[in-house]
């Protein structure tokens, strides 16, 4: 086995044993942080009690900025030093971003409309999210718009490197234009301006969520790893045939 | 019985705050369900490869290639 | 430098001889704008209200049929290998391409909108603000898009995947080009709007030479 | 060394190597560990059956693709310090002519050497060599497949460059046309040039030294081989 590239060997190993670590803390976590969150913590005296949408739309959208950037990262370090388990992280990780981003475009309108009147409103937040899940899309389909994975994988990190511009403005939208959308409350310099008893299951979930990516992850990355092996197998023989 | 009708209804949002449940639960345990069902069809097709070619044979005909 | 004038002369004189090529986008522009009338209605004030959108649109529309044809044809035939084997590092030639594009695409393009303006009854006011708005737009248009078309090198279905990519990173140029002809036309100040867009295009005239070469060493690897 | 340019003689005397290169295509490991040297006046034929790499391998050593291991260098370094010059020091014809059928053969032609430096008055001498004169008004796509051929052959010719990587350089031509490159080579050779040939035909040409791809193979390794 060629030691010098990835490692694929020693990586299954360590995603066997990190797995359970990541997937029963995910599942306890969200299932209690659902218990507070839709039973226990107390309705908003303006919102009443839509506001435990906000349970599920803030650490989607947490995790949908989450996944891209480290999308953009672990692409360019495939690129940079050319590391195939990298760009395969990239991959695995894209339509769980895809989900997520998905999930919060859907969970906000439907906050939006009792709370502004409307499903949608051209605002700079939701429309450079709606920007992102464009992103998520493309990456996935110039993934597989090429006959050779390999191909496919590196001009798709040159895009998740190119959309990562978007991640910024996503995050200061809120603060450079006069947005519908609410400023950050919860990650501020003067701390958040939320009453602990919401913060508690904001942060169970979003930490229940960033544990269900890590599992997803793992597990999606050594379905790839086997995909990539058929390939290199089915090749290896083709040309075995051809030299008898 | 009254209390659970009040939690549902959850002062008449019930159904903006019920379907957003709904759907983000969907898409993450189908995005689990899909995950695994395709590592089990890889899994299959990598021992169905490494079946038809054993280690043993391949390297016999390696030998032979070699050989000649 | 000499290689950047080089390899644009090779890429005008090409596109000279197959000029029926930049005159199909412009007539797609043409025909695209017309179409809108009909689907609207002719109301007067109501077209006046979505020229600037629709011309813009419209030109952006047009702009991305001809991405696909920008290294297509070179990939195929070795050119594209010996470009990238010339003293001139791949930069220059996505530089010199995008260029190429923008004098075969965009200036006509750029030529033809007052006359789709005034088909859509465009007030007078907004002819400068949309000749100025399409100066800066169109060039970052060709900008990107030559990374859109480095990117789906050798793809299946190049042309659709491009527009796919391309969208979403040239939403900000469509948004100021119009609220510039908008503001124009309302009277208001255009300055923070151009100033925008020229921002855009100096962004893009640093930035997608690198993305396009780093696109076309995978292409050709 | 002398690395200036002088007009018609081959300056740049020096010798190109590649240490412990390996390279993957398709999720396979084409070669590992090769290593190989060309000095000036040498050529170096690359044989093997299909598949076995000898494009990648001539691809690798013009720079397009980049090998997974090991590294290439002249004596002044390796090439991905300066790629461009490294470029500008060789000649690479692949399977593809470059060859734009709107053009005629003299722009097509001209379009390359001026972009290498080549002055404007060696074209109709290097259409000469390849016995394309007389064809210097006529568009590209007229051309039969071996004339296209021998056009893109006289950009060897056409403009200076001390490495010349030739991918079946004799294929789709005529008898007369393959003595034609066989002097060429010769010529270059004999001007302190260097030759890199993958070829599965004998060209007969004298004293070159061999790469056999396949003693280079991994044994039909792939690199996803540990995961279970």
């Amino acid at each position: 086995m060629i030691q010098q590239y990835a490692n694929p060997a020693r990586f299954n190993r360590l995603a066997k044993t990190l797995m359970p670590w990541f997937a029963w803390p995910a599942g306890i976590l969200i299932v209690t942080g659902l218990y507070f969150a839709l039973f226990n913590s107390p309705p908003d005296y303006q919102q009443g009690d839509t506001v435990r949408i906000m349970y599920v739309h803030v650490p989607a959208a947490w995790m949908a900025l989450f996944v891209y950037t480290s999308m953009a990262i672990s692409s360019a370090v495939g690129l940079i030093w050319k590391h195939p388990l990298a760009h395969l992280s990239a991959q695995a990780a894209a339509p769980i971003g895809a989900c997520f981003t998905f999930i919060c475009l859907l969970t906000g309108s439907l906050w939006g409309k009792p709370m502004w009147g409307t499903w949608w409103v051209w605002d700079a937040r939701l429309t450079s999210v709606l920007i992102l899940f464009f992103l998520y899309l493309g990456f996935m389909a110039l993934h597989n718009a090429f006959d050779d994975p390999a191909r496919g994988e590196r001009s798709a990190a040159i895009l998740a490197i190119i959309g990562f511009i978007n991640v910024p403005i996503i995050k200061f939208s809120v603060d450079w234009w006069n947005t519908l959308h609410q400023p950050a409350s919860v990650v501020k310099m003067s701390g958040p301006a939320i009453h602990s008893s919401m913060l508690y299951p904001l942060f169970m979930m979003a930490i229940g969520f960033t544990l269900y990516f890590g599992a997803l992850l793992l597990l999606r990355m050594k379905t790839l790893m086997l995909v990539r092996r058929a390939c290199g197998m089915s090749m290896a023989q083709l040309h075995q045939q051809a030299a008898e | 019985m009254q209390m659970i009708s009040d939690f549902i209804a959850m002062g008449g949002y019930g159904r903006f705050i019920w379907t957003a449940y709904g759907t983000a639960a969907i898409v993450l345990i189908g995005l689990l369900i899909i995950s695994l069902r395709e590592l089990r069809t890889t899994t299959a097709e990598v021992e169905a490869l490494e079946a038809n070619s054993p280690r043993r044979r391949r390297t016999h005909t390696g030998d032979e290639d070699a050989a000649t | 430098m000499k290689a950047l004038t080089l390899i644009l002369g090779r890429e005008i004189r090409l596109a000279l001889r197959q000029i029926g090529d930049s005159a199909i986008i412009v007539l797609f522009f043409v025909l695209a704008a017309v179409l809108f009338p009909f689907g609207v209605g002719p109301e007067p004030n109501m077209l006046a209200r979505m020229a600037p959108g629709g011309v813009w649109v419209t030109a952006l529309l047009a702009a991305m049929l001809s991405f696909e044809r920008l290294f297509t044809p070179d990939y195929e035939d070795g050119s594209l290998e010996q470009l990238a084997l010339g003293p001139a590092p791949l930069e220059m030639v996505a530089l010199a391409k995008a260029a190429a594009h923008w004098l075969t695409t965009g200036l006509p393009l750029m030529i033809a909108a007052p006359l789709i303006a005034v088909l859509y009854r465009l007030p007078d006011a907004g002819y400068g603000a949309l000749l100025i708005t399409m100066a800066l737009g169109t060039p970052t248009i060709s900008l990107i898009g030559t990374i859109g078309a480095a990117l789906t090198l050798g793809s299946r279905r190049g042309g659709v995947l491009l527009s796919l990519l391309v969208i979403p990173l040239i939403v900000p140029v469509l948004i100021f080009g119009t609220a510039a002809i908008d503001a124009a036309i309302g009277g208001f100040p255009v300055r923070q709007h151009l100033m925008l867009m020229g921002g855009f295009l100096l962004g893009a005239l640093v930035l997608t030479p690198l993305a396009t070469a780093a696109a076309l060493c995978q292409a050709l690897e | 060394m002398v690395k200036s340019r002088q007009l018609g003689q081959v300056a740049v005397t020096m010798r190109f190597f590649g240490e412990n290169l390996s390279c993957i295509r398709g999720e396979r490991l084409v070669f590992s560990e090769l290593d190989f040297a060309i000095e000036p006046g040498a050529a170096l034929v690359l044989t093997g059956s299909n598949g076995s790499g000898k494009t990648s391998l001539l691809r690798v050593m013009a720079g397009l693709t980049r090998p997974s291991a090991g590294q290439l260098g002249w004596q002044d370094g390796p090439i991905t310090d300066d790629p461009e010059t490294h470029h500008s020091r060789l000649h690479y014809v692949g399977h593809l002519d470059a060859l734009k059928p709107v053009l005629s053969v003299r722009e097509n032609l001209a379009t390359w050497s001026h972009l290498h430096g080549g002055p404007d008055k060696k074209i109709t001498s290097a259409l000469k060599k390849l016995r394309l004169e007389g064809f210097e008004n006529i568009p590209g796509r007229y051309l039969s497949a071996g004339q296209r051929r021998r056009l893109s052959l006289a950009r060897l010719v056409a403009s200076d460059a001390p490495l010349w990587l030739l991918d079946e350089p004799t294929i789709a031509l005529d008898a007369p046309s393959v003595d034609a490159v066989r002097s060429l080579i010769a010529e270059h050779r004999r001007n302190g040039g260097m030759a890199v040939i993958a070829t599965n035909v004998d060209l007969g040409i004298a004293d070159t030294s061999e790469l056999n791809l396949l003693d280079f193979a991994a044994a039909n390794e792939d690199i996803w081989e540990g995961v279970t």
